[in-house]
């Protein structure tokens, strides 16, 4: 087993490519080590990617907001300009295991992880996310949920790091919120979760929406039928009824030893209800 | 020998203060030494190779690879460990739950172990051991292993406490039953009955330390073992039957104890590392990683109780009666059998029958775990007691008054109660300002009453008072929780002198005399006799030293305040020796002073406790949230209140994890599907609220001091407490244990649906 | 002479009496003359079994004595956490 | 394997030590360094009794490899007091009787630190919250609340 800290990009992508036997990439470690613990994975190669540069930036950009791939979440939190603009992905990413986790786990490592009910990324699909590839084939953009292929698979090849996450800048009158459910208020990994984005036009109505479902089917599930359900309403009983009843409708969920089908159908409903009427309230609807 | 343990109502001076604990400085810079803590010089890495089956014949086991391995100095099995128990069943299941001898029984049985010159060369070396199993049907469930179609885990086992032998062999290993009067007549006074079907879920003890230990085996055939553990005595005697030692010949050092309520009472994988370090000629560290620990070591039973009590319109019950099935793990125990006799005990009762059965399943060895099968039992007794109150239209708290048990009481498993505390926590309740308290919209309130009988035993301790006046005390109980600190002021209170005067430890096996477990809530209270015992025997020198430093009688000699006294008008003149004054002169006068104790503390009072909770519910998830909780105990004596409060809260807090979401999950397959705190979710600091305490003194008649246990009772009430209060939140009687958000939400949609 | 109850599953062993008559002054003699008169309790003492005097619970103390009229119980040995 | 030569500041020393590549700096500050204050109660973050803070970040040992804190502050629970003068949280655990095993106490102390560091003034809501990443199985947490709101007011104090 080897350790190495590469200092560029190139240097990264080389390693990994040229390496023979398993590799791991090494940002916040929050699930390699764990997997490393368990004797899951006995990597060969780890590649810390933390001293690439400008991989530990969160950078304003005209187009929006560029997560580095080793940013950790709670840097996330501390960053006043994107907890205003994206406050549903803050606070996803902060729901991310305890304090202590907070100081190393990254969104980036959380896509890849490619856990279904991986917390900050039903916030990101419903933010519209793009992730950064970066290969031996040159660098690529392409959509957050287009990431897990399913639970602990990625579409990523080999030699493929994902540099950073990026999110658009925000139009006016925009707001999402992040909901999950645990048994208890802390360190649980989500039993549902449910990110809702929408934007109104001046007059509280929902012009734009996306809404998407985790942990309850093998990938982060993007329903359109419930963003359908949202565009043109303004929120209310009614249209957040419908809203339940679709997501339990788009849910493909298993019973296992965190919830039951009949828990996580009846749960996703409530929480994109709930988590809608927060994104509404942050765009600025009544 | 002449020790009198009645109790003397006695105003006391250092107990009942709250000073800071002798071994605090140690534990917050992290100086103090827990069982991973310590290393010996060529100490290998000792890992062990455990089924993934829950059932299987182990066919082969081939370990020539391993052995072949660069860095593995011992390899052993079963073979290693050959049976010396010598008819002795319990110890055979104990070496046979350490190391699987002909099948696997549970996922996580022990099948081989290594010792290795590191961590890296120990776990390659355990993927090279080739283990070929015959698998078997297995049954993890405990109504499912009860029924005669269920696969057998035993052969051999016929059930016993039967009229009549039974001819046929069942996972069923003994029927036990308690009682007196006649409930079917009782029934048929009854105005009102309640009769309920309840389930509880396997939990564990869930000590933040896992089990480690480091064994020395010298080629003399002597060994040094270094372990955590709730008895070190008890290992050393375990642990020196299966190896084929003399007792004398293993010392066991106990380390400080990162929690054991009840899981460190058993040997799991010391007889293995002592096996390990004989076999490699060097000492051999054993750590448990998390996943053995709930795989492998002793979670508490899985349980399925039936229950029916009935009551008259004026409060009165009639009869009651229940029938409790308790899981064992693949092994023999008791477990039901205890749920049995603790089922009824806070009630007065003229008709009362409870029947235990005792069942094998594919699951660990089930241990003791705080109270153990007790808090099972109260969860369906006072769930069915709350309801009944309902039916009835009384307060639960009144119905509960008018038939609890006082003194002169026959028990529910049979003794007359001598002084007890169940009416007292009971109106403590009735008149705490908590239960007064409103409550808002989705929230519920639940109260529930727990008995636990406590423990005494054998127990010895060794006061030495140094030349300077400062007095040590040895004693044999493990500290789980602050016993230094109160046993130092029980010494300090017998004496006279000042806390800061005493020192205690625990001494190891070879410097001291033999003592039960710290177990059955037993530390504080055994130990402290034994103190109190030593101290007298200590001052009983102390006077005749006096006696001869002042050269008179030691008869006129009398013992105040830590000081002798020369009594009579005689020697008026004569002023107080105070016990540094003797002390100083100890070697002129007949050396060394010192007092020992060897007793069995008989009589640890019986304790019971009252809670109240407060829980919102979540119609739309099933989420519950505690909004308030409140323990009201008796302690006999609270000696060092602080602690004593820290058991309330503990045991509490333990019971609001297993009520609401702690539990063993297997799969079709049996393997455990959650052994690791991410998915094992205990309480975490943001799911609690402060719990507040009351404590209540209710002398024990048979202590010096009317101390009785307290370690355990608080986790008894809680299970039906908070049941009856989500059940008073949902508008629905919840039945199975652990109430997570998906059985909560199920029940809630069940009553919608009904009254649709 | 004092009473002896048995707890249920012993009052099995001891021919379905859930009391028994024993003339015995202590413990020791209790156990050793249950296990004369009844054999099938003898594996059960053996095993350990505590006894309650009027209330009180002995677990392993021969010599204690058993008042003339007191109330004794046989119980199961515990375990506890 | 190749171990990996590190050079990194343990509670203000400069530390040297070979490691493994796959080594977790708790393993390193418990077997190569001595350090035990900081306890493995799951090795997969879940228990926060191996909690230290690694460049002013509160962070789980058993989740950062050793090679990691090349050229890193490590602050552990043994570079808590200073000489025989305890931390103030040091001091509320003990007075607040805030231990009882006392397993989890380093973990606690740490984590507590931390909090009080970033947030000198909390509510009983955030130092719950604050805290939710180490467990307890004694205490019921209720002491260990306690003991952290008194040592917040010493420390403002001071």
């Amino acid at each position: 087993m080897r350790y190495i800290r590469p200092l560029s990009m190139e240097d990264a992508v080389g390693q990994l490519a040229g390496s023979s036997g398993t590799s791991a990439i090494l940002a916040g470690g929050s699930d390699l080590l764990v997997r490393m613990k368990g004797g899951f994975i006995e990597p060969d190669l780890i590649v810390d990617i933390k001293a690439i540069d400008g991989l530990s930036e969160i950078r304003e950009t005209g187009d929006g907001f560029s997560i580095g791939a080793a940013v950790p979440c709670a840097v996330l939190g501390e960053s006043a300009a994107l907890k205003k603009a994206w406050p549903g992905v803050v606070e996803a990413a902060k729901l991310i295991g305890s304090k202590q986790v907070q100081g190393r786990c990254t969104i980036t490592g959380n896509l890849c992880n490619a856990s279904p009910a991986a917390d900050s990324v039903p916030a990101l699909v419903a933010a519209g996310a793009r992730a950064v590839v970066v290969g031996p084939a040159g660098r690529r953009t392409i959509p957050v949920q287009s990431v897990p292929t399913g639970p602990g698979k990625t579409s990523l090849a080999k030699g493929e790091i994902i540099e950073a996450i990026l999110l658009d800048k925000r139009a006016p009158r925009s707001g999402d919120a992040y909901l999950r459910f645990i048994p208890r208020t802390e360190m649980d990994i989500a039993v549902v979760s449910a990110g809702v984005n929408l934007t109104l036009d001046e007059h509280g109505v929902v012009k734009s929406a996306r809404v998407a479902l985790g942990a309850v089917a093998a990938t982060v599930l993007l329903v359109e039928e419930a963003a359908q359900v949202l565009i043109g309403s303004r929120l209310d009983e009614a249209t957040l009824e419908r809203l339940a009843k679709v997501c339990a409708g788009a849910c493909r969920p298993i019973d296992d030893k965190r919830g039951t089908i009949e828990f996580r159908r009846k749960v996703a409903g409530v929480l994109a209800k709930r988590a809608a009427t927060t994104a509404y309230a942050r765009a600025g609807g009544k | 020998m002449n020790f009198d343990p009645r109790f003397s109502g006695r105003k006391f001076t250092s107990v009942g203060t709250r000073p800071i604990r002798p071994d605090g400085i140690d534990k917050v810079t992290g100086r103090a030494r827990y069982g991973a803590d310590f290393n010996m010089a060529g100490q290998l890495v000792g890992r062990i190779l455990r089924s993934p089956h829950a059932h299987a014949r182990i066919v082969k086991i081939d370990t020539s690879k391993a052995e072949k391995l660069a860095g593995v100095k011992a390899v052993i099995t079963a073979a290693d460990l050959p049976d010396l128990t010598d008819g002795d069943a319990a110890m055979y299941d104990v070496l046979d739950n350490c190391m699987a001898r002909t099948k696997a029984l549970y996922d996580g049985h022990a099948v081989a172990a290594v010792a290795a010159v590191d961590a890296r060369t120990a776990r390659q070396a355990l993927k090279l051991i080739e283990v070929e199993y015959e698998l078997l049907p297995h049954v993890t469930d405990v109504d499912e292993a009860a029924k005669h179609t269920a696969p057998l885990i035993n052969d051999t086992i016929f059930t016993e406490g039967l009229e009549e032998k039974p001819v046929k062999p069942s996972n069923v290993t003994k029927r036990s039953q308690f009682g007196h009067g006649d409930v079917h007549q009782g029934f048929g006074h009854a105005d009102f009955i309640v009769e309920r079907s309840f389930k509880t879920e396997q939990t564990h003890q869930g000590y933040i330390e896992p089990h480690a230990c480091v064994a020395n085996f010298s080629s003399d055939g002597t060994a040094d073992l270094w372990v955590c553990t709730q008895g070190h005595f008890v290992y050393r005697q375990h642990c020196a039957q299966l190896l084929g030692m003399e007792a004398s010949k293993l010392r066991v050092t106990s380390s400080e104890i990162g929690g054991g309520f009840g899981g460190k009472t058993h040997v799991w994988a010391e007889p293995v590392a002592l096996a390990l370090s004989r076999k490699a000629g060097r000492p051999v560290k054993l750590v448990m990683t998390r996943d053995e620990v709930f795989r492998a070591s002793g979670p508490t039973s899985a349980t399925s109780i039936d229950v029916k009590i009935g009551a008259r319109k004026d409060g009165t019950i009639t009869a009651a009666e229940a029938t409790l099935r308790y899981s064992c793990g693949p092994y023999a125990g008791s477990w039901a059998e205890i749920g049995a006799m603790t089922a009824f005990a806070c009630y007065k009762l003229d008709n009362v029958k409870t029947v235990g059965y005792e069942v094998l399943v594919n699951r660990p060895k089930t241990a003791a775990y705080r109270a153990p099968s007790a808090p099972m039992a109260a969860f369906a007794v006072e769930s069915a007691v709350d309801e009944l109150a309902k039916k009835i239209g009384m307060d639960p708290v009144d119905f509960r008054i008018r038939n609890a048990a006082q003194e002169g009481t026959r028990s529910s498993y049979g003794p007359v109660y001598g002084p007890i505390g169940i009416g007292p926590t009971l109106e403590a309740v009735k008149s705490h300002p908590h239960m007064k308290a409103p409550l808002g919209k989705n929230q519920g309130r639940g109260m529930a009453c727990g008995f636990w009988f406590n423990f005494g035993g054998q127990t010895c301790t060794d006061l030495n008072i140094g030349m300077d006046g400062s007095v040590s005390l040895a004693v044999g109980t493990v500290d789980v929780g602050g016993s230094r600190a109160s046993l130092s002021l029980v010494a300090a209170e017998e004496l006279g002198i000042d806390y800061a005067q005493v020192k205690a430890i625990v001494a190891d096996t070879s410097s001291l005399g033999y003592n039960d477990m710290t177990d059955g809530s037993r530390g504080t209270f055994s130990s402290s006799m034994a103190t109190i015992s030593a101290a007298r025997n200590a001052i009983k020198i102390l006077r005749e030293r006096a006696a001869q430093m002042w050269d008179i009688a030691v008869d006129d000699v009398v013992w105040e305040k830590g000081h002798a006294i020369a009594k009579g008008e005689k020697h008026g003149n004569l002023g107080k020796l105070s016990l540094k004054e003797i002390a100083v002169e100890s070697g002129k006068t007949g050396g060394p002073i010192a007092g020992h104790s060897e007793l069995v503390a008989d009589g640890a009072g019986v304790s019971f406790a009252t809670h109240i909770c407060d829980i919102e519910v979540d119609p739309e998830t099933g989420a519950t949230r505690v909004l308030r909780y409140t323990v009201v105990q008796d302690a006999g004596k609270a000696v060092h209140p602080t602690y004593v409060e820290g058991q309330y809260q503990g045991g509490a807090a333990q019971g609001i994890g297993w009520a609401l979401n702690e539990e063993y999950i297997y799969g079709k397959d049996g393997r455990l599907q959650n052994p690791g705190f991410l998915d094992y979710r205990i309480p975490v600091c943001s799911d609690l609220p402060m719990i507040d305490t009351q404590i209540l003194e209710i002398p024990n008649p048979n202590h010096p001091y009317g101390v009785r246990g307290v370690g355990e009772t608080s986790i008894v009430p809680p299970l039906a407490a908070i049941a009856n209060a989500v059940s008073n939140a949902a508008g629905v009687r919840m039945t199975h244990i652990p109430m997570s958000p998906p059985r909560i939400l199920a029940a809630i949609e069940a009553v919608r649906e009904w009254s649709k | 002479m004092v009473e002896v109850t048995l707890w249920g599953s012993l009052a099995a062993t001891a021919g379905g009496n859930s009391k028994v008559e024993i003339e015995a002054k202590d413990i020791r003699e209790l156990f050793r003359k249950l296990a004369e008169q009844y054999p099938g309790l003898e594996p059960w003492i053996d095993q350990g079994i505590a006894v309650a005097i009027d209330g009180t619970i002995y677990r392993d103390t021969w010599s204690k004595k058993l008042p003339e009229g007191a109330e004794i119980f046989l119980l199961p040995r515990l375990a506890g956490g | 394997m190749a171990g990996v030569a590190v050079s990194t500041t343990i509670n203000g020393d400069t530390v040297e030590f070979l490691c493994q590549a796959d080594e977790t700096l708790l393993d390193v500050l418990r077997d190569r360094l001595g350090l035990t204050g900081a306890k493995e109660g799951c090795g997969t973050g879940d228990c926060g009794a191996c909690s230290v803070i690694l460049d002013d970040r509160l962070v789980c040992s058993c989740l950062v490899l050793g090679a990691e804190t090349e050229g890193r502050r490590v602050e552990t629970i043994e570079g808590m007091a200073h000489g025989d003068r305890l931390h103030p949280l040091q001091q509320k655990f003990l007075e607040h009787a805030a231990l009882q095993c006392g397993i989890c106490t380093p973990g606690f102390l740490i984590a507590a630190k931390d909090l009080l560091a970033k947030n000198p003034d909390p509510t009983e809501e955030e130092i719950r919250f604050g805290l939710a990443g180490n467990l307890c199985r004694c205490t019921g947490y209720d002491k260990i609340v306690r003991a952290v709101q008194d040592a917040a007011i010493v420390m403002k104090g001071a």
